[in-house]
């Protein structure tokens, strides 16, 4: 088995092993925290084997249903390799921060599971094998919030797991329409992305399909106006299945875009770019001040992740070398300060029983580690210099400016946006009089540390040494950039 | 084993068994557990005679000088015999708890249970209109009764006189079809009447449309196709579990592989002209389904509903058998395994933890099920999705095809609307899920006990998630691959 | 080890080791953040003074490059540091300065709680002030430049404990975004314009003349606007007075000698670009004048030591602009240099009073205090700013006074004139207030370490003056030939220069008389009403929040409430319900009765031979 | 031969029936239209061999009659058990079943 | 020409007798005018020379089932105010009736249309016993084999539901 299906798998496998079999919590966490740390590894040496001068590699390919063309086909590139990067190293610190917090077998196997599905995802080269895996790693998703979540769980979980399901099938629908018309074309099904990319649409068929696997991956993402179960669902959604969602989740639909809708169908998704890049700049702006007026940490976080989701949206349908690169980067940067940021929040949840930035106030004073980490992140969402984000956001802006001066000038508005809502959080949050629920606040554990220093390293260097990220996402996103300027000239 | 062989030791076997225990059930050597082994050994046994008959293609009439053509043997009767003989073991080999609980399982319902995998049987052989009415009639009688099984049960009686009712008023509307196609034919042997249409034009073949729609009418009435299926919620509401198991997975599969076989021999002349109705059919029967399902309270009533919504998917694959045959139809054989499957565990669930009440279960009864039974739960919780056509089960591999097929033939819109009534249905399923995981539970804990029916719901859970990703790659164990090298098979050997 | 380099870490280093021991060990001795946090400074102030010398004269120019920043496409960005003239006089003023400022807040700072933190965040601030300054490219001058706003945020919301204080920092930082806004903008469209031709300094200047007017201009307004909000011009200037919530150090080091000047420094830096941009330039003169004399006209009325100070760094913010305005850098960036000194004492001073007066900051409150030294020190550099010869400020002003002269832009230079006799006004008028009374207070007694930088600062105040000493004095402009900055010169004849410097400086003496008369030892400040349009600020700031502030808090309730949740999701919900209700409908369809569903079956049957009839009518 | 005027007789007799069976609430009856649609099936079946000069037709129809019977045994046993339980023979009075509610 | 009186008459007796059968009140009423339409019916059998099938409907029909239902009817001592009170059971009859109209209308039409008659010649021993059994024992064995196990389910169905419980 190679590394990639190993790191697909083994969590999976576990994961269905844990579940059938009752042991002790105790050897449950330490079992996680062995098959993510292989995971994590692997991940590593992955990162290392991975030639920068390519684009596709580590390719797998068996055949799996073969009268319908349906293959177990999964490769990594610089764009997934940065997901798959998140996803082996955000897992076990999430495991290590919550390592106290959390009895329940269930929470671990779930996590497992979604990691080996988040995993399969974004290196499936098959959309049927796509299909499958962005199911899949939904269902953990809805049993952690309904199982250990907060509030009116049940419905919510109910909600955002219809809400999510209705795109994946308009989406399946899609994906079968692409691959009867290649059928039809050439003879035989595929449902190999490298094969389908070559069906000739019509300009109103590859309009609805495309739109099929836009709705999926808009809600997902989720982009305006398919956000509404957004805030809801992360207010309610326990600190593990909050990261996967804004961490990993979202930004697998907006890195399925770039994967899937710009390979299948280059022509309509140039067509349309310039509609999605004003829903992705309305939306940059509408979030963002729409967390302007939010009191729950939670959901002003879950508003601020759409805000910036929106520029990766804005930054992929740009469609050059710097939007391309810079969204993938900012997939990467933003997942390390939202997980970090929503697994503080976890903190402090679980420290003061509220989650109300006017019921707050004061950690600075009793607990400063909190406050100096909470505080350093919150900027890394804001885009400082020196941090990962800031760079992200140069390079899409700077992309956007390309694309057109007034999309560069509204883009350019993200410096000022998430500023508006953050910085008055922080001030409530952090500072002023020592709130009633603040007094008792314990700073910083040591596990809490053990997972957060790791993230706030990886976000300063990759905000300090940027370059050497890059390197890895480069030649992926040219040699699509340079299909973009074939498709432009035919 | 020679086909002819299988062809006739099948049926021969059941209705021998029937016998057997109908006399058997007079001596004072009876007891329940044992007339309930002897047919579990009957349907085991059938069920390893029949299939040797599946995976080759073959296709013969049997004893054509006596039965005078009338009954065909061949791949897709095979395949559709091995389910059916399958499903009845399913069905009995769960609902042992079921059996045991209650007093109204005598052995005369063994009999009938019997007889009606008699009548399916031979149904699936069939081709010809009047011994498939007879045989679908003795299935249906037998369903009939085993539905007013519990005569003290008000609700059960009511179920019967319904059933009953409605299943007499549809027949007669089979029987006038037959009689206008006999008109026009002069045979109700599907071949001539193939052949007939072949070779004439539309104007001699007026009544031969007409009676069609009606045989497909009764056809509608008994997969419960809107708005024919009325009488379906009530039924299944009435019957007991066990029974509805068995009416919402095996009987149902019999209709359809008789209706396959009608559509792809003699309707498909007629493509253009009922494909509307179908679609309409179609559409219609999974909106109101859908609309039926969401309000339901109780979990029985909810798979009623939604088995509405599930003839529904098939109906898209019906209307798409006229241009894109072969996938079509074959996807439709594919998801009857895959309804079949899914079906007779849910409802084997909810048979297993009823214990033999007539409750309903409704969607409370089910709170906090999973830290009881975690196993049960999770069984349940995979039947669930792949009702509902979540990838990695068996349900959306059968989704999967439907939809190619509709797309293939170039109905998109109707994979469309499927897709949203699959979309609808991730509600009312999911809704099962939240209740068995998330809710806490308001009664005691309680022993089931029955390890053997434990057994056979895991076993059929099993074989849901590996027909949704099964491959050969791994174990080699027949995967996907092999249940559409089936699916194919049985399509070929009807010789179109 | 690379000179600049070693320059730049320096307090880089001392922060990191500040922060990791506040982080691993909990009780540290005092002393110890005292050596870590004078240290790097120090080492950086004297590298500093290394380079400029040899800049100076040896015009040895210091480079390094550190590594890749950035390389996609066309797109490189060098980590490298590049100290020119212009970077090298930057720092000649802004490290020295800086350890100073350093020195004396170890006294100012002396036993608070958060001691290690508060020079944490200096050393960064100088980190990033020196990454601003000796950046080869413009991309890394923006991290500088951006990093710089940050930290300064971090330390004006220092006094956590009272919110408001944190509040004033995240307004700082929030418009000096909206300035940096419209700087990285400038930077993106510098970059797609000549930016595959190299995007360091050289190459863009270089460059330059490729772009079209239009698109040069444009160019040349949005880098304006990050110089706005960093120098806090009009209209992004309203920051300005609230950072005064900070420490007192980090006002003199943030908002009166470094970091504000950061906007003069960037504008002289693209000197060859606003060269080419005539329009552009007078529009800076124009912003600075009125920023000048606003910030003047509201400092009369304001009591707040450190407000007036603000004000006061801001009027004279405005005077460097309206000398970049019209072309005259290196006036503008002598009188920077001068300010950075005078400003910085007078804040000190302002400091040393305030510490001593159990930190009250009214000058209402303050008047009558014994603090000789003090006063002293305050009185020249009140002297200094405004302009009374021979300090140093004196030469700076009267050069920008004539250069605004020369350039003909009589309307601007008039307004400056104005402002700047306004200027000697509110100084003196809180000089006077402060010190000459009747009744005395007596204070405590400032620290050593608080006063020997002080006195260091006094000294530069007043001799700083020489090292630009005008022709008209026989003086060679020494700034002006180091820099060698693309000016444009405006030559007055000295006559007028003479002319001009006498009225000026008469005027001034006129003002300060009045001014002496109006407020030494009377009570007309008590009487002063403070409900006036200029005592409330012309309301700008509550200008701000009600269209601004509001508007989008307007718009954020909207949003979320009213389009989200009542429009988006309600409805979305409703669709839900809405299908429940059909669904309800249809369960009355589904009533029981047999003889229904039989009647369903046969509309259905019926329906179905309809249908037939129609397909069918025709054939025969 | 007259076949297609008794298949037309046969086409009204068994609508009689559907009709019988939609109006009647009385089940008795019910089931007699029931049997009417079956006999008006039967009818047409033997014009139908009368026509063809065939008895094939007559054939079916003899077994339509034996399906009849064995219906009407079914029915019986019904009309006993509902009448035992609700004491009635009304069909609207069986709808406990369905979702009214 | 007299068959055609004859059917005619016949006709019109069945369908008259069939419509009061469905609209009568009393079930006796409906049993009674249904025998006169299952006799009317067999005499139709008869016309058509179908003398088998014509014994067997008066037998079975007429005979055995007719008797059950009557039989039916009087062991369970349905008195007249255990019937269903019909109100609207003439409304419902009209609109059933109009419902059903195109339905009957459109398949006398197709049957109208269609090319079915052929008017063969009818053999001599037509609708005998012993021609409808050669046949039924030639080509439809199995039909009748099965129905001999459907009335088995029948039967057995009828002695499970109808026994007393124990």
């Amino acid at each position: 088995m190679s590394t990639l299906s190993l790191m697909i798998f083994l969590p999976i496998i576990t994961a269905f092993a844990l579940f059938v079999t009752k042991i002790h919590i105790n050897i449950v966490k330490t079992l996680y925290m062995i098959v993510t740390g292989i995971v994590m590894y692997l991940a590593f040496s992955l990162y290392v084997a991975f030639d920068a001068n390519a684009s596709m590699q580590f390719i797998e390919y068996h055949p799996w249903i073969a009268e319908y063309g349906i293959s177990y086909h999964i490769g990594v590139d610089g764009v997934s390799l940065g997901i798959v990067m998140m996803n082996a190293i955000i897992m076990p610190l999430v495991a290590i921060a919550l390592y106290k917090q959390r009895d329940k077998r269930g929470y671990w196997i779930n996590l497992l599971f979604v990691q080996g599905g988040i995993m399969g995802a974004v290196l499936s080269l098959d959309l049927m094998l796509f299909y499958l895996f962005w199911e899949v790693m939904l269902l953990p998703i809805f049993f952690m919030i309904g199982l250990f979540g907060y509030g009116n769980k049940h419905f919510i979980t109910m909600k955002f797991n219809i809400y999510t399901i209705l795109g994946s099938l308009m989406m399946l629908i899609g994906i079968l329409y692409v691959a009867v018309q290649y059928k039809g074309q050439f003879g035989v099904y595929s449902f190999d992305l490298y094969d389908l990319k070559n069906v000739k649409l019509g300009a109103r068929e590859s309009f609805f399909a495309f739109s099929g696997f836009m709705l999926a991956f808009a809600i997902k993402i989720p982009i305006f106006p398919f956000h509404t179960w957004l805030s809801e669902t992360y207010r309610s959604a326990p600190t593990g299945a909050v990261i996967v969602m804004s961490a990993l989740m979202a930004k697998l639909g907006a890195y399925a875009i770039w994967r899937f809708l710009f390979t299948l169908f280059p022509e309509t998704s140039h067509a349309l770019a310039p509609y999605f890049i004003g829903i992705g700049l309305f939306g940059l702006i509408y979030f963002g001040i729409s967390a302007m007026s939010q009191s729950h940490l939670k959901k002003m976080f879950a508003l601020s992740s759409a805000s910036h989701l929106s520029l990766v949206v804005v930054g992929f349908f740009i469609y050059d070398v710097y939007g391309l690169v810079g969204s993938s980067y900012l997939i990467v940067a933003h997942a390390v300060s939202s997980t970090a940021l929503f697994l503080m929040a976890g903190m402090l949840f679980e420290r003061t029983k509220t989650y109300h930035i006017d019921s707050l106030g004061g950690i600075a004073a009793v607990a400063p580690k909190f406050a100096l980490f909470f505080a350093f992140f919150a900027l890394s969402i804001v885009g400082v210099p020196l941090t990962a984000g800031f760079v992200a956001e140069v390079l899409i802006v700077l992309g956007a400016f390309e694309y057109d001066i007034y999309v560069g000038f509204i883009s350019a508005t993200t410096i000022l946006l998430a500023m508006l809502f953050m910085f008055k959080m922080i001030s409530q949050v952090l500072y002023g009089k020592v709130s009633e629920s603040a007094k008792n606040f314990q700073d910083l554990r040591l596990h809490e540390l053990i997972a957060l220093i790791p993230l706030a390293l990886l976000i300063l260097a990759m905000g300090i040494f940027p370059n050497y990220f890059i390197k890895k996402i480069e030649p992926t996103a040219k040699s699509f950039a340079a299909g973009k300027e074939a498709v432009y000239h035919e | 084993m020679s086909n002819t062989f299988i062809a006739l030791a099948v049926p021969a076997l059941l209705l021998l068994s029937a016998i057997f225990i109908l006399l058997f059930g007079l001596s004072s050597y009876y007891t329940k557990n044992r007339a309930y082994y002897i047919t579990l050994a009957t349907l085991f046994i059938a069920f390893f005679i029949s299939i040797n008959g599946i995976g080759v293609l073959h296709s013969a009439e049997i004893l054509p000088q006596i039965f005078n053509s009338m009954i065909v043997y061949d791949t897709f009767s095979a395949t559709f015999i091995s389910l059916f003989l399958l499903g009845g073991f399913l069905t009995l080999a769960i609902a042992k708890s079921f059996v045991d609980k209650t007093n109204f399982f005598t052995h005369e319902s063994f009999v009938l249970f019997l007889l009606s995998l008699f009548g399916m049987v031979i149904l699936t052989m069939a081709n010809e209109l009047l011994t498939a009415f007879i045989s679908l009639e003795i299935a249906s009688m037998s369903v009939y009764i085993l539905v007013g099984l519990n005569r003290d049960s008000l609700k059960a009686s009511e179920a019967f006189f319904k059933y009953l009712l409605l299943g007499s008023f549809a027949a007669s509307f089979y029987l006038l079809g037959m009689m206008l196609i006999f008109a026009q034919t002069k045979s109700t042997n599907l071949d001539v009447i193939a052949e007939y249409i072949l070779n004439t034009d539309l104007n001699s073949q007026l009544l031969v449309v007409a009676g069609s729609m009606l045989i497909m009418i009764t056809i509608m009435f008994k997969i419960a196709a809107v708005p024919f299926g009325a009488w379906v919620l009530d039924v299944y509401e009435g019957a007991s579990l066990p029974i509805t198991a068995y009416m919402a997975g095996v009987f149902k599969i019999a209709i359809f592989a008789f209706a396959l076989r009608v559509f792809l021999k003699d309707y498909i002349t007629f493509q253009a002209i009922y494909d509307p109705l179908i679609i309409g059919g179609a559409l219609i029967t999974m909106a109101v389904g859908s609309l039926l399902a969401v309000i339901q309270q109780s979990v029985k009533k909810m798979l009623a509903a939604s088995s509405v919504v599930h003839s529904g998917y098939l109906l898209i694959a019906f209307a798409s058998t006229g241009e894109a045959t072969s996938s079509a139809a074959s996807a439709i054989i594919f998801y009857l395994f895959a309804y079949f499957i899914s079906a007779i565990g849910a409802f084997g669930v909810l048979s297993y933890i009823s214990k033999g009440s007539d409750n309903l279960i409704n969607y409370d009864d089910l709170n906090g099920l999973a830290k009881e039974r975690p196993i049960i739960a999770a069984s349940l919780t995979v039947f669930m999705l792949s009702l509902a056509g979540f990838p990695s089960t068996i349900g959306f591999i059968g989704k999967f095809y439907i939809f190619t097929s509709a797309i293939e033939a170039g109905y998109t819109f109707l994979a469309f609307f499927g897709a949203l009534s699959a979309f609808i249905s991730i509600y009312y399923y999911f809704k099962v899920i939240v209740h068995l995981y998330f809710k806490e539970s308001g009664h005691l804990e309680v022993d089931y006990g029955y390890k053997v029916s434990l057994a056979f719901i895991v076993i059929s859970a099993l074989i849901v998630l590996w027909g949704g990703v099964g491959t050969s790659l791994l174990l080699d164990i027949p995967g996907i691959n092999a249940l559409n090298a089936l699916s194919k098979y049985s399509l070929e050997s009807l010789g179109l | 080890m690379n000179v600049l380099t070693l320059l730049l870490l320096g307090p880089l280093v001392s922060a990191v080791l500040i922060f990791l021991i506040i982080f691993l060990f909990s009780k540290v001795h005092q002393s110890v953040y005292t050596f870590l946090a004078l240290l790097g400074p120090g080492v950086s102030a004297f590298l500093a003074l290394f380079v400029s010398y040899y800049s100076y004269f040896e015009k040895e120019v210091f480079s390094s490059h550190l590594f890749t920043w950035l390389h996609i496409g066309d797109f490189v960005v060098e980590a490298a540091l590049k100290a020119d003239a212009l970077s090298a006089f930057m720092i000649l003023f802004v490290a020295p300065v800086s350890f100073l400022i350093h020195i004396y807040a170890t006294g100012y700072m002396d036993g608070q709680r958060s001691y290690g933190r508060f020079f944490a965040y200096f050393n960064i601030f100088v980190f990033f002030m020196l990454l601003l300054v000796l950046a080869d490219n413009p991309i890394i001058m923006f991290i500088g430049w951006e990093g710089v706003g940050l930290t300064s945020y971090a330390l004006i919301g220092f006094y956590y404990e009272e919110i408001k204080n944190t509040y004033a920092g995240n307004k700082a930082f929030i418009l000096n975004r909206i300035g940096d806004f419209g700087f990285l903008s400038a930077l993106m469209l510098l970059f797609l314009e000549i930016g595959s031709g190299g995007f360091d300094f050289e190459h863009i200047f270089y460059n330059l003349v490729q772009i079209d007017s239009g698109m040069l201009s444009l160019i040349a307004f949005l880098l304006f606007v990050g110089a706005m909000g960093k120098s806090a011009q009009i209209p992004l200037f309203v920051w300005l007075p609230d950072a005064m919530a900070g420490p007192t150090p980090v006002s003199a080091l943030i908002h009166a000698a470094t970091m504000v000047t950061a906007g003069v420094y960037m504008v002289a830096r693209f000197a060859p670009l606003y060269n080419l941009t005539p329009d552009i330039s007078i529009f800076i003169a124009y912003v600075g004048a009125l920023s000048a004399l606003f910030a003047a006209v509201v400092a009369t009325r304001e009591y707040d030591i450190k407000k007036i100070l603000a004000y006061s760094t801001m009027s004279q913010l405005g005077f460097m602009f309206m000398a970049l305005g019209v072309g005259a850098y290196s006036t503008a960036l002598f009188h920077m240099f001068a300010h950075a000194f005078f400003k910085a004492l007078l804040f000190m001073a302002a400091g040393a009073i305030i510490a001593a007066f159990h930190h009250k900051q009214d000058i209402r409150e303050l008047r009558g205090i014994q603090a000789p030294v003090l006063f002293v020190m305050m009185y020249i550099a009140t002297l200094t700013i405004t302009a009374i010869p021979p300090f140093s400020a004196f030469f700076s002003k009267d050069a920008i006074m004539s250069a605004l002269y020369a350039s003909g832009h009589v309307e601007i230079f008039f307004l400056a004139f104005v402002a700047s006799l306004l200027t000697a006004f509110y100084m003196f008028r809180m000089v006077f207030v402060l010190f000459f009374t009747r009744e005395k207070k007596s204070a405590q007694k400032s620290g050593a370490s608080m006063i020997y930088p002080m006195a260091v600062l006094t000294l530069l105040s007043i001799f700083a003056g020489l090292l630009n000493f005008p022709e008209i004095f026989a003086g060679e402009l020494n700034i002006s030939h180091w820099l060698g900055l693309a000016e444009q010169s405006h030559k007055v004849p000295h006559a007028t220069e003479i002319i001009l410097m006498g009225v000026n400086t008469l005027f001034i003496a006129g003002v300060i008389f009045y001014t002496y008369k109006k407020y030494a030892y009377t009570d007309a400040i008590e009487k002063e009403n403070e409900t006036s349009v200029i005592a409330n600020k012309f309301y700008v700031d509550a200008f701000y929040h009600q269209t601004v502030v509001r508007t989008l808090q307007a718009f954020s309730l909207f949003f979320d409430k009213t389009i989200s949740k009542s429009l988006i999701d309600d409805s979305i919900n409703a669709m839900a319900f809405a299908y429940y209700k059909i669904g309800k409908i249809f369960a009355h369809a589904e009533n029981g009765n047999v003889r229904f569903y039989a009647l369903y079956i046969l509309v259905g049957v019926v329906s179905g031979f309809i249908y037939l009839y129609f397909l069918l009518g025709d054939v025969v | 031969m007259m076949l297609k005027a008794y298949m037309i007789l046969s086409i009204i007799l068994f609508s009689i029936g559907v009709v019988g069976l939609i109006s009647r609430r009385n089940i008795i009856v019910i089931y007699m239209s029931i049997e009417l649609m079956l006999n008006a099936v039967n009818l047409s079946f033997v014009a139908i061999s009368a026509d063809l000069g065939e008895s094939s037709a007559q054939v079916i129809s003899l077994i339509i009659i034996a399906i009849t019977a064995s219906e009407a045994a079914l029915f019986m046993s019904l009309f006993v058990i509902l009448f035992r339980n609700k004491a009635s023979l009304d069909a609207n009075l069986f709808d406990m079943l369905g979702d009214k509610k | 020409m007299q068959n055609e009186i004859v059917f005619a008459t016949l006709a019109i007796i069945t369908i008259v007798s069939a419509i009061i059968m469905i609209s009568a009140h009393r079930p006796i009423d409906s049993a009674l005018s249904f025998i006169v339409t299952l006799i009317s019916v067999a005499a139709l059998f008869g016309l058509m020379n179908a003398t088998f099938l014509f014994v067997v409907q008066i037998i079975i029909y007429a005979g055995a089932i007719l008797s059950l239902i009557l039989f039916i009817i009087m062991f369970l001592n349905i008195k007249d105010e255990n019937l269903p009170d019909e109100k609207y059971k003439n409304r419902w009859l009209l609109a059933t009736s109009l419902i059903l109209t195109p339905f009957c209308a459109i398949l006398i039409n197709l049957i109208l249309r269609s090319d079915i008659a052929l008017e063969g010649a009818t053999a001599k021993n037509f609708g005998t016993i012993q021609d409808v059994g050669l046949t039924l024992f030639s080509k439809w064995v199995l039909p009748f084999e099965l129905v001999s196990i459907l009335l088995l389910v029948a039967l057995i169905g009828a002695v499970m539901l109808s026994k007393r419980g124990e």
